[in-house]
């Protein structure tokens, strides 16, 4: 298990491959990558992202212990950015690596509505000419959390 | 006790931290006393239902006693990943 | 779209970077890659991956053309290998990207589902010592497409 | 017609494609003859529920009409992924 919390711009590929290469007995590897877009307009400067320092780490294991208790999964990778990025750049990544694809999935997916609404981070955009806007929670992040407590 | 804010919150308040002496029992308590304070604690925390809350760094809610907790922290809903 | 069938070894890492990397739009990118695993005995020599020229090509366009028609996905890219490959070599992945993430996770997954039980790939592990033996095709693998024909 | 065998069935039969001439009118009828043949056709299509078919590259049945068909394949179910 392997999770990181950094300022840090960081190298998609290159961690994917480094996920894939460690792995001993696993035919099947997820990556989710989350990456800056543009808004609508075109405007966004930057996408400036505050977390809580000590919280965000103990939030992100204990999301992926859940995940390792549930499915079968023989490694799990979590890296999430927080301060300033530009369009374009990775804001975070999750890697899953199980011996089926189910799996692999489906750990995949809990990491990431978990850590959508779960892991103390907030999301500012940043656009010319005006200041920053707060991004809002979406309700739908929420209901996706729902799946996983039945 | 050691109380955070986060985000618009902190934005609001105008500090990301500070030390906070209280007898509150609860996290409501709390809150009511921070209101009471100064105009800008009363818009911080106008619409508790659009802020979460943390105790030692696990989400927690607002009823929750604060016996023994040390830091407590005030911020709108995550929006991580 | 990019649906490529091959004999060569690929580098997932430097695909999925180039998939990520020409996207205008997109937030969310999943990528599922899989992988040669050994088998419990620890004897496997290679895998021999058989494929139906021509309409493997199809299959696959066909396969990806849907999973469009069904999210609402910017880009799509599978490779699929076939010949010969050894433990810890990739034989193929999926990548899907879209504005949300739920979009991205149920396409590479519709991909994936489709692709296992639907594109005309067969799989043959040679060990060392004994000859080869066909892959059989799994119960769970067909069961899996039926979530898509609700 | 072209007749095009993978997998196993090709090592079955021993041959991965060949041209048969027929006057089959559906997949079966074409089974049917390829079974008529030899021990080895008849071992590959001993059990047909363990079988796929291809019409022209898509998927198909084995009552499908051969009307127009030029070129069948049959293999085991599909392992791809």
């Amino acid at each position: 298990m392997d999770i990181r919390v950094t300022a840090e711009a960081f190298d998609f590929a290159a961690e994917a491959q480094g996920f894939s290469g460690r792995l001993e007995a696993s035919g099947a590897v997820v990556t989710f990558s989350g990456i800056v877009r543009d808004n609508a307009d075109g405007t966004l400067e930057r996408m400036e992202i505050e977390h809580y320092p000590g919280m965000t780490e103990k939030a992100l294991a204990g999301i992926a212990e859940q995940a390792c208790g549930r499915w079968a999964l023989e490694d799990v990778l979590v890296i999430h950015r927080h301060g300033a990025m530009r369009v374009g750049e990775t804001i975070m990544m999750v890697a899953t690596a199980s011996r089926h694809r189910k799996d692999a999935f489906e750990a995949a997916e809990f990491l990431m509505d978990y850590l959508k609404s779960r892991a103390p981070f907030w999301k500012k955009e940043v656009t010319s000419g005006e200041g920053g806007a707060w991004v809002d929670a979406r309700e739908v992040d929420e209901e996706a959390l729902g799946r996983w407590l039945e | 006790m050691d109380v955070l804010y986060f985000a618009w919150v902190r934005e609001r308040i105008g500090l990301p931290r500070e030390r906070v002496e209280t007898k509150a029992a609860t996290v409501m308590e709390l809150v009511a006393e921070l209101k009471a304070r100064e105009p800008r604690y009363a818009a911080a925390f106008a619409d508790i239902s659009a802020l979460r809350v943390a105790l030692d760094q696990e989400l927690s809610d607002f009823d929750a006693p604060l016996d023994g907790v040390r830091e407590v922290a005030f911020f709108p809903p995550m929006t991580g990943g």
